[in-house]
């Protein structure tokens, strides 16, 4: 309670101006850095941390991100600081407002990297991501030669009735996260609808064209699945004229599941919202060196070769870096993005998931 | 007709033969009590008849229609064989009250709820507990538990009814009663019972027919009144000493004399016998039970004198222990008696409630009698 | 009444008559062991509960994104309003509370005649192959109940939800009805294949115990068997039935996997769905009340079980006058009965088990060629390609981390949680016309409704730091252990309960003749008597605690992973072989567990109390 | 010393009295037996003595340390009061195999594993169910289980042992050997023992006192044949008779004759009584128990002439029923009696072995005897 108020207040500033060395002696002292992850890249950055610099042990824990927000809230409140490292995806802002604002995550961003970072990681974003994917829409290859969604609107037509598949919102807040920001930028929806049909927009009873979008949606027999990988099952297995909503991720699965399906980089109004993976250090972090040796690890260093990134760098994911090539076939700045509003999201999110439970 | 036809029953449990071919037919009406030592199989060869226990072999054929064959392994369902049953330890079902206990077999039947009522009250009544129709097992004496079991299975009014040890925990007055219900349920439904108890005094009282176990199987079969006077062996004998008041057994011989006369030759009498040829001296156990040795202060004709070695009065009578000629002797009398120790009294014999006992297998001497001019005693 | 020269001694006696009633009171070991409990439930259940409670009336700091009218730290209804009365309650709560009701009911009911069907089968009747069909019985209960789930959906998926279609689909070329194949049917099908083992263990011990007299004299009272079974075996039963009931109600009524994979096609969401929602939304207010609402309901649910089990005087089937085992003959049926069960049984248990085995040989799902056979999974390296790397699982540098833990973990909290269980399932059993036996069936009752990661998240404040005389646990296994006997209690008391409410009170009254104190009766006559219900809550919470990830993920740290934790790693990145390779293995540990168990523990279900 | 001593044991079951202040002692060495109708609370006085009922009222004493007390609810834990209890309804450990069932009692003593072995051999050897201790309970017939609950309770060698029925299953002649045992047990060790039966018989030959309880009251409290001579009251002597065959009633009257003397008037007898002093007469029943009639072919001094109305024969005694003046009689004689119903028999009575009861009351005029001069009978 007043502590984690007391945090809020005089937001803890990392230093970042230490070289490898200096962390790596540090660190060796330290002996280990403890990792909560949402994701198991961290392992495989671990691996080859560990071989690089011996003396340093990684311990992962993986944790949802919404229950390591828990997890380390009541840690910390009851005055146990036990990761130095978090890897968490965002939760419709919640990671930034209830722990980053709140200094029990700390962002961390070498000075000797931050030059070649893009934005909104630089500066604005709350922290730095060492990748971000998105929610978009994929296909089947073998059922359509060309990419069959331009617009967001068309999966509103007749012509996807009872084709379209998405994860389960309600249980994937990133899912949400899509739906709320065309909620957001409902202007932005308006328009591409104006684009599309050539008409201004006929609210039906709904608040904006992001609702009625959902709405729509709905009326046009949208399929819920459990998760993104049951989308891409249902799409990708046989030749099937349906899309679905699934994470640009899931690509380098791609092959390995036997899916048919490839991922639509460009729609309109936007394509999506970044879904990124931040690399914070925690407040208070027994092993801050270690931590912070090994975010610059997983970072790729400071030339952006460091093997630590290799989990990262995958096709479906992008690191924002500059001086580091994507294995995608469209660069991050290229990517027609909606910016991650986290603060607007994280008010708005609520509503847009109470419309959401509405529909059914 | 037969009501219940048994032959060659054998039932083994955990492979030790429990019953060893039972051959037994019980007559429609019957009141057949089986006696015998606490475990010999009576409760076994119940269970076997009302079908709860499987007969590995032989048959049983119930009211002409057989319902168990051991050879071919049928076995009617025991519910449709109409027997009733009393367990030995009651089974009564815990979670129904006293009356719904008794009600369960009429309501089996389908009875209407007013004549379910009627007949539960009427039972409970005979068995003194309709007060307690409401409470649960659980919340009854363990005579009262008894008389609910009793309840439970005349209720229906069975025509084939087996009870197992029915009066075990009743108090004597109670018994009385009960007894002379059943009795009454035997002479007004021509109910065929089959009885097993522990009370020798019931058996006698009660029953048409007797079976005497021993170690699963029939030792002996008979009215009361033959099987008291004249049991087949001497373990019979031993066992049904009245109130497990053994039996006077005396060594004695059989002695062929001059001319065929066989005389009998104990320590307390001696006299002609008829219905047995002998060429040699046979050894033989005569008995006789303490109820027929007569006590007399002074010397009566052909008694024989004893001294009185002790005295246990027990209520309405009272067992005096005998010595003559270095045997021990056992005679009860009716009342108080007496007699203190160390006196010397004079008993007389009457030969015709002596029974002679092969000495070596213990088989009763069936045919031999006194002789009919000799019929008073003789002192050896 | 008494003179005044009388006070004194009256005023004495009065005092002493208050030590010997509040001593005597103590001395009845259901009031101490009762007391005493209630003091564990009341710091490990009552509090976190009140936690929950008061939360849920008071204004969060996130709440001022449901609500402008938001005013943290105050006071508040709108939790609760918007819950249970405002627009969204229809679909937040109303909608999805009827959902889950109707298919808690229906598989309560469907359990309940599989469950005991099967366990009165192999308790009473001369069945064939009984051994078997147990060992199978247990089998659909080691699976986690998403993969039964998974299963159905291979046999009945039809085009609605894409990829290839199901094996019934594909044989018949005929459209599998959506009714079959998503929502209810299936969500009922899969949850009574996966929970019926609680009836059929705990009604199966009950069975195992009871003394056969009651059934003969009902078969002398002329009843068949249908009815032997209704008027006799059943309410006698009635405690472990209920108990049965009640369990597998809350775990439907609350059971979040296999409502997600058979629901959210045909928009079938169960309150659970919403929970979770929730949880992950970052609204936790609205998830405590969510599950506040199915704790009430369960209280209800166990309220009606004191109803009816409280009226009814006994269920005493072990008594001191024991008689010989017979069991029911079949007759003709006793073959074919015994065909039947087991062709059934081994369709549901062993042949997903076996696909699933088959699977972790084969390097792609579903190519049946021979160079696609592989030990890849089990021992392989890593080759780039397969599972972005990953390594087998016997390789995976924490294999042996994370099956020593689970192994320690499961053995030692199973063991506790059916011991603690059975002793206040005694005092619950016992004391079920006390306040305190109730209190503590009840109270014991609630882990199963308090969402895991709510009650982990408030262990993780409860045991940072040594309170009282509690020490700090967390960071390691004990809290782990503790947390997992906590959240199987319910079922280990209501076994317990059920168990003993079976067992004559003379049974005691005469070891305690024998000069036994309160401890040895429970060692040597209670615990034996109670032994397969004993085993069953042993064998089903070590399974639950192999299985367990939800209550445990967040209470893990590096050094106390566990195997469901690595299995949640790699279900997450979706390397079904390497999951199922995790699985079998921790089935085998199961299977040898359940092996040992009855061999050693001579808890055969198919056997009575003593003797044969 | 006492071995135990109850003060106004009040114990109530359901809201329902069930001891109503029972005042006992019991003394070291006593074989203390309780009588009583079924469902008179004997089970529950035992369980309150032995600590598993607890007493609503009074106090218990044992070995003068005070074990219960109701009125300041003091409890004593029934384990440490180091008594033996053989339950009505055995309460044997379905789990446990004979063996180990005798063996816990010695087991919680922590005797040696050589000791256990010996002794719990030598109490199943008493009871006869020496080859049955790898048995389990359910593979037992009912005797032989009662056998095993009477083992186990003996196997400690108590210093108080309390017995309910222990012997209701067992055949004549165990019941025989097992009192012989209890009696050995009595003596040697020098147990106190309260034992409950219902068989008078048993509870004639073995107890030193015997106390008759009905309906959770002590009615009388005496030695065994004081009771049997002179039961307290109507309803004692109505519960007390031999084997449930009733004693007679008849009834009679005092008369106060001129000069003081007061007479005693009934149908088969009349004669001068001393040790009452009537103004006016008197409404009494006389009782005379049926073995205490004689009965006589032809007419003997002071004889009453009687028709026989029905003969019952029963073993080893048989039973007339007779009728004079509109009073009916049992008499019991030895043996087979020869009498054929219609016949008219003679009867005297002893009026030493006659009590008179209080018409209304029911209760004994304990101090009245028939006149030492006047001990002849005479004919009303
Ligand atoms: N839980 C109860 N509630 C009400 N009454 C009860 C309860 N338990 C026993 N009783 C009554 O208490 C009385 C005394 O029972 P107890 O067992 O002491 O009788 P008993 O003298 O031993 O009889 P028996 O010779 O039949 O064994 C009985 O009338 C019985 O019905
Ligand atoms: N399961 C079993 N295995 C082996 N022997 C058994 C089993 N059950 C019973 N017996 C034995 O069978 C015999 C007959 O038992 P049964 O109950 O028929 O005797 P019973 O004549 O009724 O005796 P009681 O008068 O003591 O009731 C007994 O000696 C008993 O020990
Ligand atoms: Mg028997
Ligand atoms: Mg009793």
């Amino acid at each position: 309670g007043t502590e984690a108020a007391a945090n809020g207040q005089n937001v803890q500033a990392v230093t970042t101006n230490e070289t490898v060395d200096q962390l790596y002696t540090q660190a060796k002292q330290e002996g280990k850095v403890v990792v909560y992850s949402t994701s198991g890249r961290a392992n495989d950055a671990a691996e080859t941390f560990m071989k690089k610099y011996p003396g340093v042990k990684v311990e992962v824990s993986k944790v949802k991100s919404d229950e390591m927000m828990d997890k380390v809230t009541n840690e910390q409140d009851a005055g146990q600081f036990n990761p130095d490292v978090i890897i968490t995806k965002e939760v419709s802002g919640a990671v930034g407002k209830e722990m980053v604002e709140q200094g029990r995550y700390l962002k961390y961003l070498p000075d000797d990297i931050a030059p070649k970072v893009d934005e909104p990681y630089r500066t604005k974003a709350p922290g730095y991501a060492n990748y971000a994917e998105f929610r978009t829409i994929f296909y089947n290859t073998d059922y359509y030669k060309k990419t069959p969604v331009t617009n967001w609107w068309d999966l509103t037509t007749p012509e996807f009735k009872n084709k379209v598949y998405v994860a389960d919102p309600l249980s994937s807040p990133a899912f949400m996260d899509l739906f709320t920001t065309m909620v957001i930028h409902s202007d932005d929806m308006a328009a591409a609808y104006k684009q599309k049909f050539g008409k201004d927009i006929q609210l039906n009873g709904t608040e904006n064209a992001g609702y009625e979008f959902i709405r729509q949606l709905f009326a046009n027999g949208l399929t819920v699945l459990k998760g993104s990988d049951d989308v891409l099952d249902a799409i990708g297995k046989t030749a099937s004229g349906a899309v679905g909503i699934a994470v640009s991720g899931d690509v380098s699965k791609v092959e390995e599941n036997g899916w048919d399906v490839k991922p639509i980089y460009d729609i309109q109004p936007k394509t999506s919202v970044a879904d990124s993976g931040y690399l914070y250090i925690a407040n208070k972090a027994p092993h801050q060196a270690a931590g912070k040796l090994f975010i610059r690890w997983m970072m790729g260093e400071q030339d952006g070769k460091g093997e630590g990134l290799a989990a990262f760098n995958e096709v479906g994911s992008w690191v924002p870096r500059s001086d580091v090539k994507t294995k995608n076939p469209v660069g991050f700045e290229q990517l027609n993005l909606w910016d991650y509003d986290a603060d607007t999201l994280y008010m708005t999110s609520p509503k847009v998931r109470d419309f959401w439970i509405q529909q059914k | 007709m037969n009501a219940i036809e048994l032959q060659g029953i054998q039932v083994n449990m955990g492979r030790k033969p429990i019953l060893k071919g039972i051959d037994l037919t019980i007559e429609q009406g019957d009141f057949m009590t089986f006696l015998g030592p606490s475990g010999c199989g009576k409760t076994t060869l119940l269970r076997t008849i009302a079908g709860l226990q499987k007969a590995d072999g032989g048959t049983i054929v119930l009211n002409g229609k057989e319902v168990a064959n051991g050879e071919t392994a049928y076995h009617m369902d025991p519910a449709k064989r109409g027997l009733s049953l009393v367990f030995q330890s009651y089974a009564l079902w815990p979670h129904m009250s006293v009356y719904e206990n008794v009600a369960f077999g009429l309501q089996v039947r389908r009875q209407s709820k007013a004549e379910i009522r009627e007949k539960v009250t009427a039972a409970l009544t005979k068995v003194r507990i309709a007060d307690l129709a409401e409470r649960y097992p659980g919340e009854l004496s363990g005579g009262q538990q008894q008389r609910v079991a009793i309840a439970r299975a005349i209720v229906t009014e069975p025509e084939v009814l087996l009870l197992d040890e029915p009066l075990s925990n009743l108090d004597a007055r109670l018994r009385v009663e009960m007894r002379a219900e059943l009795k009454r349920l035997h002479r007004e439904l021509g109910a065929t019972i089959i009885y097993v108890t522990h009370d020798q005094q019931e058996a006698l009282t009660l029953s048409t027919r007797i079976a005497v176990f021993f170690e699963g199987e029939i030792v002996q079969l008979d009215r009361p009144q033959t099987l008291y006077q004249r049991p087949a062996t001497l373990q019979v004998a031993d066992f049904f000493g009245n109130g497990g008041m053994d039996t006077n057994h005396l060594p004695a011989e059989l002695i062929a004399a001059d001319g065929g006369r066989i005389y009998l030759s104990s320590p307390v009498c001696s006299f002609p016998l008829e219905g047995i040829t002998l060429t040699e001296t046979m050894p033989v156990i005569l008995t006789i039970k303490p109820e027929h040795i007569q006590l007399h202060r002074s010397y009566a004709p052909q008694s024989v004198p004893c001294v009185v070695e002790a005295v246990f009065p027990a209520g309405a009578e009272t067992l005096v222990k005998l010595m003559t000629d270095g045997s021990e002797l056992s005679a009860r009398v009716l009342g108080d008696a007496e007699y203190s120790c160390g006196e010397t009294v004079y008993i007389t014999l009457n030969p015709e409630h002596m029974n002679l006992y092969n000495r070596d297998s213990g088989i009763l001497l069936d045919r031999v009698r006194p002789s009919v001019p000799a019929r008073e005693m003789i002192r050896a | 009444m008494s003179s005044k020269s009388l006070q004194p001694i009256s005023l004495k006696r009065n005092r002493s008559r208050l030590w010997n009633q509040v001593t005597g009171w103590l001395r009845n070991p259901v009031n101490l062991i009762g007391t005493i409990g209630l003091l564990f439930l009341a710091y490990t259940i009552i509090w976190p509960v009140i936690e929950i409670l008061i939360a849920t009336f008071v204004w969060k700091q996130q709440d001022m994104r449901i609500t402008a009218a938001a005013n943290p730290g105050h006071f508040t209804f709108y939790h609760w309003q918007r819950v249970l009365a405002s627009e969204i309650s229809p679909s937040l709560f109303y909608k999805p509370i009827l959902h889950a009701s109707a298919v808690a009911v229906t598989v309560s009911f469907i359990s309940m005649v599989l469950g005991c069907g099967l366990a009165w089968l192999v308790t009473r009747t001369d069945l064939p192959f009984k051994k078997g069909i147990t060992f199978l019985a247990v089998i659909p209960y080691l699976l986690p109940s998403w993969v039964i789930a998974q299963a159905w959906l291979t046999f009945f998926k039809n085009e609605k939800i894409g990829g290839t279609p199901g094996i019934l689909q594909s044989l018949t070329h005929m459209s599998t009805p959506d009714w079959l194949a998503y929502g209810f049917v299936p969500i009922v099908a899969s949850l009574s294949i996966h929970d019926s083992v609680y009836f059929f263990l705990l009604v199966g011990a009950a069975l195992s115990s009871m003394n056969s007299q009651l059934e003969e004299a009902a078969s002398m009272s002329g009843a068949g068997r249908a009815r032997i079974l209704r008027r006799i075996v059943f309410p006698l039963m009635l405690p472990a039935i209920l108990s049965g009931f009640i369990l597998t109600f809350t775990r439907a009524i609350s059971s979040y996997g296999v409502p997600a994979i058979l629901g959210t096609p045909v928009d079938f969401y169960m309150i659970s769905t919403m929970l979770y929602s929730s949880m992950r939304a970052r609204l936790t207010t609205e998830a405590h009340v969510l599950s506040l609402m199915l704790m009430l309901i369960s209280m209800l649910m166990i309220y009606m079980n004191h109803r009816i089990v409280g009226r009814q005087r006994s269920f005493v089937t072990v008594t001191g006058k024991d008689s010989h085992k017979t069991l029911m003959p079949l007759g003709r049926l006793r073959r074919p009965m015994a065909a039947v069960t087991v062709v059934l049984m081994t369709l549901v248990s062993v042949v997903p088990l076996l696909i699933l085995l088959v699977q972790t040989f084969m390097l792609r799902e579903g190519v049946y060629t021979a160079d696609n056979w592989t030990l890849h999974y089990w021992l392989g390296g890593s080759i780039s390609g397969i599972n972005s790397g990953e390594k087998g699982v016997l390789q995976n540098p924490i294999f042996l981390l994370a099956l020593r833990n689970s192994l320690w973990i499961a053995a030692i909290s199973s063991v506790i949680a059916a011991v603690v269980g059975l002793i206040l399932g005694y005092v619950a059993a016992r004391g079920k016309q006390t306040w305190i036996g109730r209190m503590v069936d009840q109270v014991s009752f609630f882990p199963y409704l308090i969402p895991g990661i709510s009650l982990s998240a408030i262990y993780i404040t409860m045991f940072a730091k040594p309170h009282f005389i509690v020490p700090a646990l967390y960071g390691t296994v004990w809290l782990i252990i503790l947390i997992t006997v906590v959240k199987e209690l319910p079922f280990t008391v209501k076994a317990g309960s059920a168990s003993v409410m079976q067992i004559g009170g003379e049974l005691e009254e005469s070891a305690q003749i024998s000069g036994a104190s309160w401890w040895t009766r429970f060692r040597r006559i209670l615990l034996p008597l109670n032994r397969k219900s004993l085993l069953s809550a042993f064998l089903l919470v070590f399974i639950g605690a192999m299985k367990e990830t939800e209550l445990i993920i967040m209470l893990v740290t590096p050094r106390t992973e566990t195997l469901t934790t690595l299995t949640f790693e790699y279900v997450e990145k979706g390397y079904t072989q390497l999951t199922n390779v995790v699985l079998m293995i921790m089935i085998a540990i199961v299977i040898l567990v359940y092996y040992l168990a009855t061999k050693y523990g001579k808890a055969d279900l198919t056997t009575g109390i003593g003797g044969q």
